[in-house]
């Protein structure tokens, strides 16, 4: 017979589920609404998303002040794990989200936003990936990252168009598969250690030396092809256009910050150990992974027709450049990693809102895609600022400083030359340059060329509202008055990830 | 001696099970392969000791996963010979044989598991639900609450997407058109 | 030989999950496909319950329990894609899937 | 005294400017007569400092102002007036003085005359800047300054195709030689730490042989380039493409003369090395026979007086490369006045003659012209060294300092230079003045030239004759103050006697014999039909020893093409094309993995799993490698690696 | 006022542009014109102020920015960047002033305001993150002014001018972090502020590679033979006050940078790569003269003119001695000021013929003898006459470098023959000869638009030729304590030996080599 257990709630720590329980309480919550009362417009749920997503910013914030004083909290039977990666990456989750969730609002109808599962999804998908960052267990990182994903594919697919449906099943049939890797991967992590939590597991691997290395490299090798396919690295990457190009531009945005910056989370914790215990396939292997992400990412860049799909490829790069924090492993590194990531955010929220904006119901005549760079030409002519918005998050995400990017670059680019990987830096750098190519192809097409016969200025802002005209307008503040921010930021970030551990 | 022989005979059920499922060109074969390697799957369960995960692996899989493919199958009319025009196949097979035979071969050889300890080890005397019970709903309390939440969002992505909702696209009609419905439905 | 211990499974494990693996592949129905990731899934149960039993310990078993769910709500989510696109385009073969390239 | 220093000195520059001012009006006489008047007035307060310093008093010495300083250098504009600058200054602004006026009536109808007076006066300007300075790089100034004008001033009719190419190889070949001498000014400074001539001349003293060696080259590199000495030599007579006064100036008195300045003022540098002196003398020789060869077939009247001047100046070298310096400025003296007067008289005569050059084509000229021909006549006399005329006591010395130093080789060369330059002298006189009127046949109406034109020519001609006699001793007098005095007397009155006079004897025959062969009455115009033209020699000497045509063959055709290889070739297809092809293979490795997305879900899913198997392999390999380190540590040392 | 009138003249145009959206089309020139004379001013009014006799920075204003990573807002201002920066404020205002009616000339205008900001921005940065801010900002409106109002290829031209120099400045990037990492591990503190960077001694082998790293960005901005390539396209395509401002201001910013960073911070490794730079230098000086000469367009031959010329520079720079150094800075605002106005003139023939082919012309001296004189003056101080503004640094860099290297001076004199071989053979093909070409019959001479810009520097060339000491003595005094701060970092012989020491001339001991 067991013996009953008995568990005083306080030792439960539920204060570490707050967050995540917010947005979880936020989707039901719509549901409901639209259960009692179908037909709501948009904006109410807007406003709902937000304020929950706000909630859930203070619940953040006041985990942060625990951290702040009591260090690394455990809780709910040590599942959650509230450290400082947790917490910032949250911010970063939320934070983004809550930038993300106004384009809904954008003047033209689209389908998905006008129906309220979409905000529910969108919620739900927040609290997997809170889950996800929250978390020391391979199985609750796992169930988290499954319902952000099915919500994920869902809110691609309610775009309701034949480009669309084609994304979220691509998508979804290559998740499966990753997720058949994560699955093989923490099998296999198990048998080795028989524990599926990431601290045990080093743990227990530090105990006996690394005696089986053979299943060490497999479980390492499953794992880095499930979390590479969601970051999309190389050669796991072959979704990510397709979907960024299928799915709205405001959706796509959504998906190049806020799935990474978890599974970033999620692949520091898992590496992080096997990179600094001497597993130095591993740092060859991520080495060669980073730098082909980066390069081949470049490279499918430049040859792009879309706006949309060059910005893909572009995001595929940076999550090379990123990941390249990852393999470098310091403290320096991985704060590098949640700066550039913030700093990313805000220039690649701009980057899609302008491409949001500009989006058209029906094509115009002779182009195949919505956001072909044909649309863009002479923009400087018929809608100067619009241009020089564009032009400005292009700059920022070529690295022209003194734009946001570029801090992000030069942080992660002098963690490199810290550690000593200076060939990487050396990469980072030219890759950067070769990035400049296709941002400033734009560039041309907007600022060098005429524009095409009968193109007024008006089709560029064709689907601005004042949400999102706001949320424009933020970004561009944040992208060029970065500068003033990074010091806090790095000394939060830097304390944040120094203290727990990293 | 018992132990290998069933684990030989349902290894090779299911081997042989899936390998139908994934070769055969009668969609209603694969589904019922499938189904058939499921239920041996549970064989292991059962013979591990599993009892409740080999129940779960009947009801779910047996009952409600292929319940659904069945229906799904009637709904995209496959029921006929699936054609499928075939790449190379040399890929295929070699990357899942060579990606075997590698993990195939480590695996063969013995783990140093000299330090393990169970972390939540089974309770002699207790019968395998009650002691899954037992972690399910302490340690495993929060994913299996997550877990609740994901089957509402798979649910609710279901209905969505294979419900009314998508039949008109918003997306792909004017504004002009989509006041008009919203006219209509107010009036 | 006869006496079966953990690597047995692991192997059967992996050979199932590379049948699983042929399907991923090969398949070029939609549907049939989702059958392949099942396997993929259901491969890796196998091991996680066979791991759970020789440590004696729970964990893996709760992590099949897991992936079971996982690969349930999966199929809601794929067979409503599938639908949707069914609805469409009256074929759920993949190779028609391919406006979005390069 | 500073005071004529300065009026001395920037007159010109007044007058260049107020010409320039008219330089985008039509023509006016004002123009022409303002600088020609404060060139008169340099030349006036030339003579208060002439007389200055020829009555003993001090050498005037200013420090203008700094024009650059730093780290250790520091370079001024100072200028001196000493017994050497102020012979070069009195030369120059008489010269220049006669030639404005002269020019005045010769630039008469031509449409830039306004222009023509600003770049002259400049020019003058320039080279008392060059005279002047009393440091290496202030002599650059004027060196460089002179080269400017005369690429002004021979490119003056720059309609002119053949004078625009003469004035830029000018230039050109001028540069060459700069180079030389910009490398001789930084040997200096580097060597002794300054540019001004009395410290850096006082500080040679204690320099090795071979740095003093390299800076002696280079300096007279420089004066090679500036007066034309070979190879360097071709441009001079492609200059006299420019108008007749500037070559009376720049292309006679004036400007060529600065190398034999320089040598003349480093005097105490080249004293220290007399090997280079033995080589500059050597070349002087060398270039005054050369050129004199070149000039006794030409047949164009400014180029024969031009190769003449060339010869000159091979005269004077030989002098300063023997130590000889006062002589050598002597006669750059005297030659300026009698190759000035030349110079004019042959402007006067293409006046009359519409701008014809080749004397072949005129002939008894005489008649009409007769105080051109007595003027040139005279001249020529001068030029070839007779009794009692400037060129015996200047050019005679020469040949008795080659003498006296034993250098009997460049002895025997100066003296058949003397010769020949008899010869050539009067062959054009003969060819012009005298004989069959040839050129009215061919339309001309040849008339005298202006009056004042004439006069202005005087004082040239006056200081032709008595420049000699009058002016050697208190020149002598007056230099060798500065310059070694060294006096140059045979010391057997027998053999001098025989020298004079056999020299005398020895010119005279050839003028007679000049004379003869060139007022005969058959004389024709050529046409490439006699034997004579057909003659290998005179082929040799009538394409100037196929030199031009080697610096045309051989530099400046393939300096031409290598240009363009260079561009072409090697800028755009190799240099520019690296680039472009980086770039290139960038997007080419774009463009031909992108089907790699071929968009088919089937294709992705294989990637993935590739992916995951290529990884999977590397583990395998390196698990391999990792067990079997020891075993492949082995093989490897085995190896040798 | 005075304390911070460096930002002040960084910051005053970029505000200036950003209201010059307001202003309506038509007043626009006039507002630009206004502007730029207000910041001329300011920047004589800098020249005004500046000590002349202080060797070191003046004006110095620092703002944390990100203290934790040692990267703070530092500006100021020495003799080596003080004429830049008056020379910039200068081009702005006659490049304004001259415009030709171009189309969207707003956009112009606001663009080359932030083009001045970003420029003298540059040259006034004391922290290298600040310099690179400005470095790399700068070729955003330099790539609009090409790509926008360019020529046919346009679009290559200015891509590849922004690529190529990107490029190069990320390598460069990745030497400043390196640098910033020695100083974080020798002091334990982080800092990009060049004034703490030159008091690090590193090893030799370290040097060897950061100057490495620095030399690629520098060496592509400058242009350096052979990353030479974008800039004839540059400049080919580019409008003519495009043309000018790269000339005269954007290419000074890689020379000066080998004076700010790569001498004083690696003094072996300039030591080191003293004779492979001066022989690239070289290639420079004699190889692009003859490309030059081989150029059909006349505004290649200044553009390759101007290659040439930023060799003597650069050679003048690794003289590694004052007198070199002096020269190198002097040649660079001479070469700025007579390139500059070489490129306007093009663009005065260009807006009358819309053709720069030198084919096309011929005899133009007989039409716009104004235009040839000044043509004429501006060409005869690119080939360096004396007296003339080139002269004196041409003269100070070769003369600097001899005392390294008699027979590579030698060669690099070449470049006052090359110079003058292409240069009198383009003026020779466009002034001289016949009228031939009856397009060119009634042209007009210059305007007095254009009179506006090119009396000023003609003024300016033959004034600085004669009398250069305002501008040489604050440089003088900047380079000297550069060259002994060198002198006293130097670790090896071969760099002791070579660079002088300025303090043991003058008798004197510093406080510096007594520690």
């Amino acid at each position: 017979m067991l013996e009953p257990v008995n568990i005083s709630l306080e030792s439960l720590n539920i204060v570490t589920l707050y967050p995540m329980l917010i947005p979880v309480i936020g989707a039901l919550l719509i549901l409901c609404i639209d259960i009692f009362k179908g037909g709501l417009d948009r904006t109410l749920y807007v406003a709902i998303t937000l304020l929950v997503l706000f909630i859930d910013f203070q619940t953040l914030l006041s985990a942060s002040n625990v951290f702040a004083t009591e260090g690394t909290v455990v809780g709910v039977f040590d599942m959650m794990l509230i450290d400082g990666l947790a917490i910032i990456s949250q911010f970063i989750i939320v934070g983004a989200s809550m930038f993300f969730i106004p384009l809904a609002l954008s003047k033209k109808q689209f389908h998905e936003s006008s129906y309220p599962e979409f905000f529910a999804m969108f919620l739900f998908t927040i609290a997997g990936l809170q889950f996800m960052v929250a978390t020391d267990s391979l199985i609750l990182i796992f169930v988290g990252l499954e319902t952000s994903s099915l919500a994920v594919y869902t809110m691609i697919a309610m775009h309701n168009r034949d480009k669309s449906f084609e994304a979220a099943v691509k998508y979804f049939t290559m998740g499966a598969l990753a997720a058949g890797f994560y699955s093989f991967g923490a099998m296999v992590f198990y048998a080795l250690t028989g524990s599926v939590e990431i601290n045990q597991i080093a743990t227990v691997l530090a105990a006996n030396g690394y005696a089986d290395m053979g299943y060490v490299l497999v479980g390492t090798v499953f794992m880095l092809a499930a979390l590479g396919f969601k970051v999309g690295l190389v050669p796991f990457h072959t979704w990510a256009p397709d979907v960024y190009e299928g799915s709205s531009a405001a959706m796509a945005g959504f998906l190049s910050i806020v799935p990474k910056i978890a599974i970033f989370v999620v692949a520091m914790r898992l590496f992080e150990f096997l990179i600094h215990s001497g597993v130095i396939w591993l740092e060859i292997v991520l080495y060669i992974v980073v730098v082909s992400t980066m390069t081949m990412g470049n490279i499918w860049a430049l040859v792009q027709s879309d706006v949309k799909r060059m910005l893909a490829y572009s995001s595929i790069s940076h999550a090379g450049f990123v990941m390249a924090a990852i393999l470098i492993g310091t403290t320096q590194s991985n704060s590098a990693l949640f700066l550039y990531w913030i700093l990313f955010a805000f220039t690649n929220l701009g980057a899609f809102s302008m491409l949001w904006i500009s989006r058209q119901k029906e094509l115009p005549h002779g182009q195949t895609s919505d956001h072909s760079y044909e649309k863009f030409s002479g923009m400087i002519q018929t809608s100067p600022i619009t241009a020089l918005v564009m032009g400005l998050f292009m700059l920022s995400l070529a690295g022209l400083p003194p734009f946001a990017l570029f801090w992000g670059k030069l942080y992660i680019m002098s963690s490199a030359v810290t550690s000593g990987y200076t060939v990487l830096a050396l990469v980072m750098a030219l890759n950067s340059a070769i990035a400049g190519y296709y941002y400033l192809k734009l560039i041309v097409y907007m600022f060098m060329k005429d524009p095409v016969d009968g193109a007024t200025g008006a089709s560029f802002s064709s689907n601005a509202s004042l949400a999102l005209k706001a949320i424009i307008g933020f970004a561009v503040i944040g992208t060029i008055f970065a500068i003033i921010a990074i010091n806090p930021l790095l000394e939060f970030i830097s304390a944040f990830v120094y203290n727990s551990g990293y | 001696m018992f132990e290998a022989i069933a684990f030989y005979l349902f290894a090779f059920l299911t081997a042989l099970m899936f390998f139908i499922t994934v070769t055969t060109s009668q969609a209603l074969h694969a589904l019922t392969a499938l189904a058939a390697g499921m239920i041996f799957i549970s064989a292991f369960f059962f013979i591990l000791g599993a009892d409740f995960l080999g129940a779960v692996q009947i009801v779910v899989y047996s009952g409600a996963v292929m319940a659904l493919y069945a229906f799904g199958m009637m709904f995209f009319d496959t029921t006929r010979d699936v054609k499928e025009k075939q790449g190379n196949k040399y890929i295929i097979a070699g990357l899942s044989i060579v990606s075997a035979i590698l993990v195939v071969l480590i695996f063969a050889a013995p783990m140093v598991t000299d330090n393990i300890t169970a972390l939540y080890p089974m309770t002699e005397g207790v019968g395998n639900t009650q002691d899954v019970g037992m972690v399910l709903f302490t340690k495993y309390l929060v994913p299996f609450e997550v877990a609740a939440v994901m089957l509402l969002v798979a649910m609710v992505a279901g209905i969505v997407l294979a419900g009314k909702k998508m039949d008109a696209s918003l997306t792909e009609m004017s504004e002009a058109e989509i006041e008009e419905i919203n006219t209509r439905e107010l009036s | 030989m006869m006496e079966i211990g953990l690597n047995h499974y692991l192997v059967l494990s992996t050979i199932l999950f590379a049948i699983g693996l042929i399907g991923v592949m090969k398949r070029r129905n939609l549907l049939l496909l989702f059958f392949a990731t099942e396997i993929l899934l259901n491969s890796v149960n196998i091991a996680f319950a066979a791991i759970s039993h020789y440590y004696g310990d729970l964990t893996g078993q709760m992590f099949a329990f897991f992936v079971i769910a996982i690969a349930a709500s999966e199929v809601a989510v794929g067979l409503g894609l599938l639908i949707v696109w069914h609805k469409r385009h009256s074929n759920i073969d993949l190779d028609t899937m391919s406006t979005m390239k390069g | 005294m500073e005071i004529y220093l300065y009026v001395a000195l920037f007159a010109p520059l007044v007058g260049s400017l107020f010409a320039a001012l008219f330089g985008a009006s039509p023509r006016t006489k004002i123009a022409g007569i303002v600088p020609s008047l404060l060139l008169g007035v340099s030349f006036i307060a030339s003579s208060v400092l002439l007389k200055h310093i020829v009555s003993g008093g001090d050498i005037v010495h200013v420090e203008m102002m700094t024009w650059m300083a730093t780290g250790d250098l520091y370079i001024p504009f100072g200028f001196v007036v000493d017994q050497i600058s102020v012979t070069m200054m009195m030369v120059v602004t008489l010269v220049s003085t006669i030639v404005h006026v002269y020019a005045i009536g010769y630039m008469d109808h031509d449409k830039g005359f306004n222009r023509f007076f600003s770049y002259l006066s400049a020019f003058v300007f320039s080279m008392m800047i060059l005279v002047m300075s009393d440091n290496f790089a202030g002599l650059f100034i004027g060196w460089e300054g002179v080269g400017l004008c005369s690429w002004l001033l021979i490119g003056f009719w720059y309609h002119k195709e053949s004078a625009t190419w003469a004035a830029n190889e000018a230039f050109i070949m001028n540069r060459i030689a700069d180079l030389g001498m910009l490398i001789g000014i930084f040997l200096v400074f580097w060597n002794t730490g300054t540019l001004q001539y009395d410290g850096a001349f006082a500080a040679m003293q204690n320099l090795d042989q071979e740095t003093l060696t390299w800076i002696g080259i280079f300096l007279f590199i420089g004066a090679m380039g500036k007066s034309a000495q070979f190879p360097l030599h071709t441009w001079l007579a492609d200059a006299m493409e420019g108008p007749t006064p500037v070559s009376a100036l720049i292309h006679a008195a004036t400007m060529v003369t600065a190398g034999v300045y320089l040598v003349v003022r480093s005097n105490e540098l080249y004293a220290l090395i007399p090997h280079v002196g033995l080589f500059i003398a050597s070349l002087g020789a060398f270039v005054a026979i050369f050129a004199a060869s070149m000039a006794l077939v030409n047949r164009d009247i400014k180029r024969v007086i031009a190769y003449s001047t060339l010869s000159q100046l091979g005269y004077m070298f030989a002098a300063a490369g023997l130590g000889a310096y006062w002589v050598a400025l002597f006669h750059l003296m005297a030659h300026a006045f009698f190759k000035a007067l030349l110079f004019l008289g042959a402007g006067n005569v293409m006046h009359a003659m519409n701008s014809e050059l080749d004397p072949f084509k005129m002939g008894g000229l005489g008649k009409t012209m007769k105080v051109s021909m007595i003027m040139m006549t005279l001249a020529s006399v001068a030029l070839a060294g007779i009794f009692p005329l400037a060129g015996f006591f200047s050019k005679d010395l020469i040949l008795e300092v080659a003498f006296v130093d034993h250098h009997f080789i460049i002895y025997t060369v100066l003296l058949l230079t003397a010769g020949l330059t008899a010869f050539y002298s009067f062959r054009i006189i003969a060819l012009i003045f005298h004989g069959e009127d040839r050129h009215t046949a061919l339309g001309f109406h040849p008339h005298e030239a202006y009056k004042f034109m004439l006069v202005a020519m005087s004082p040239l001609l006056i200081l032709a004759i008595i420049a000699g006699f009058t002016m050697k001793m208190p020149y002598f007098e007056m230099v060798t103050q500065l310059l070694p005095a060294t006096e140059y007397h045979v010391h057997s009155a027998t053999t001098y006697w025989i020298m004079t006079i056999g020299t005398q004897l020895f010119v005279i025959l050839a003028i007679f014999f000049a004379y003869r062969k060139y007022m005969s009455k058959d004389i024709r115009v050529p046409d490439g039909t006699s034997r004579m033209e057909n003659n290998f020699f005179y082929k040799l000497l009538i394409n100037q020893y196929y030199i031009p045509h080697f610096y045309e063959e051989y530099l400046v055709k393939p300096y031409r093409e290598l240009s363009t290889i260079f561009f072409k070739q090697i800028d755009q297809k190799i240099v520019d094309a690296t680039v472009d092809g980086i770039a290139n293979v960038l997007l080419a490795t774009g463009e031909s993995t992108r089907v790699v997305q071929s968009g088919n879900l089937s294709t992705m899913l294989k990637w993935m799993v590739a992916g995951m198997v290529a990884l999977l392999s590397l583990a395998v390999v390196f698990g391999l490698a990792v067990k079997y380190l020891d075993e492949i540590q082995a093989i490897l040392s085995g190896l040798g690696v | 006022m005075l304390d911070n009138i460096l930002s002040i003249l960084i910051f005053f145009p970029a505000l200036a542009g950003v209201l010059g959206f307001m202003i309506h089309k038509d007043s626009m020139r006039a507002y630009g014109v206004a502007v730029a004379t207000i910041e001329f001013g300011l920047a004589l009014w800098l020249w005004y102020a500046f000590d002349n006799t202080v060797a070191g920075m003046q004006f110095i204003e620092q703002v944390a920015l990100i203290p934790t990573f040692g990267i703070n807002y530092i500006i100021g201002v020495d003799g080596i960047s003080l004429f830049i920066i008056v020379l910039a404020a200068f081009f702005t205002l006659i490049g304004i002033a001259s415009l030709t009616d171009t189309k969207n000339v707003k956009n112009m205008i606001i663009t080359l305001l932030m083009l001045q900001m970003t420029m003298v921005g540059v040259f006034v940065a004391l922290d290298a993150i600040i310099f690179y801010i400005f470095w790399e900002l700068s070729l955003v409106p330099m790539l609009y002014i090409i790509g926008a109002w360019g020529g046919p290829l346009r679009i290559y031209a200015s891509v590849k001018f922004f690529l190529y120099t990107f490029a190069g400045s990320l390598v460069m990037l990745v030497g400043m972090l390196f640098m910033a990492y020695f100083y974080y591990q020798a002091t334990g503190v982080w800092s990009f502020a060049i004034l703490d960077w030159y008091r690090l001694i590193l090893p030799e082998n370290f040097q060897l590679w950061l100057f490495a790293a620095f030399f690629v960005g520098f060496a592509i901005k400058v242009p350096m033979f052979p990353f030479h390539t974008w800039l004839p396209y540059a400049h080919g395509q580019a409008p003519t006050i495009g043309s000018v401002i790269l000339a005269a201001i954007l290419l000074k910013m890689g020379t000066y940078a080998f004076i700010r960073f790569s001498l004083p911070l690696f003094p072996d490794a300039a030591t080191f790569f003293m004779f492979p730079i001066a022989i690239l230098a070289i290639i420079m000086i004699v190889y692009t003269a003859m490309v030059a000469y081989a150029q059909e367009d006349v505004k290649q031959v200044v553009a390759y003119s101007s290659v040439s010329h930023m060799g003597v520079i650069i050679l003048g720079t690794f003289a590694l001695n004052v007198e070199g150094i002096t020269g190198s800075i002097f040649l660079m605002i001479a070469h700025g000021v007579v390139s500059g106005a070489l490129f306007l003139l093009v663009g005065v023939i260009y807006d009358r013929r819309h053709t720069k082919m030198m084919s096309e012309f011929g005899g133009l001296a007989h039409v716009m003898p104004r235009y040839a004189t000044i043509f004429g003056l501006m060409m005869m101080a690119s080939v360096g006459m004396p007296l003339t503004i080139n002269f004196v640094g041409e003269f100070l860099s070769l003369l600097g470098f001899y005392q390294q290297s008699h027979i590579l001076t030698l060669l690099a004199g070449i470049a006052i023959i090359v110079g003058a071989i292409y240069m009198l053979a383009a003026y020779k093909k466009m002034f001289f000869g016949e009228l031939t070409n009856e397009k060119n019959r009634n042209l007009p001479d210059v305007s007095k638009r254009e009179l506006v810009a090119l009396i000023p520097l003609s003024i300016i060339t033959i004034w600085l030729g004669i009398y250069p000491k305002p501008i040489l003595d604050p440089i003088n005094n900047s380079v000297e304590s550069i060259v002994q701060l060198m002198h006293d970092k130097s670790t090896s012989e071969e760099a002791k030996k070579r660079i002088p020491n300025l303090a043991r001339e003058a008798g004197l001991v510093t406080s510096q080599e007594a520690h």
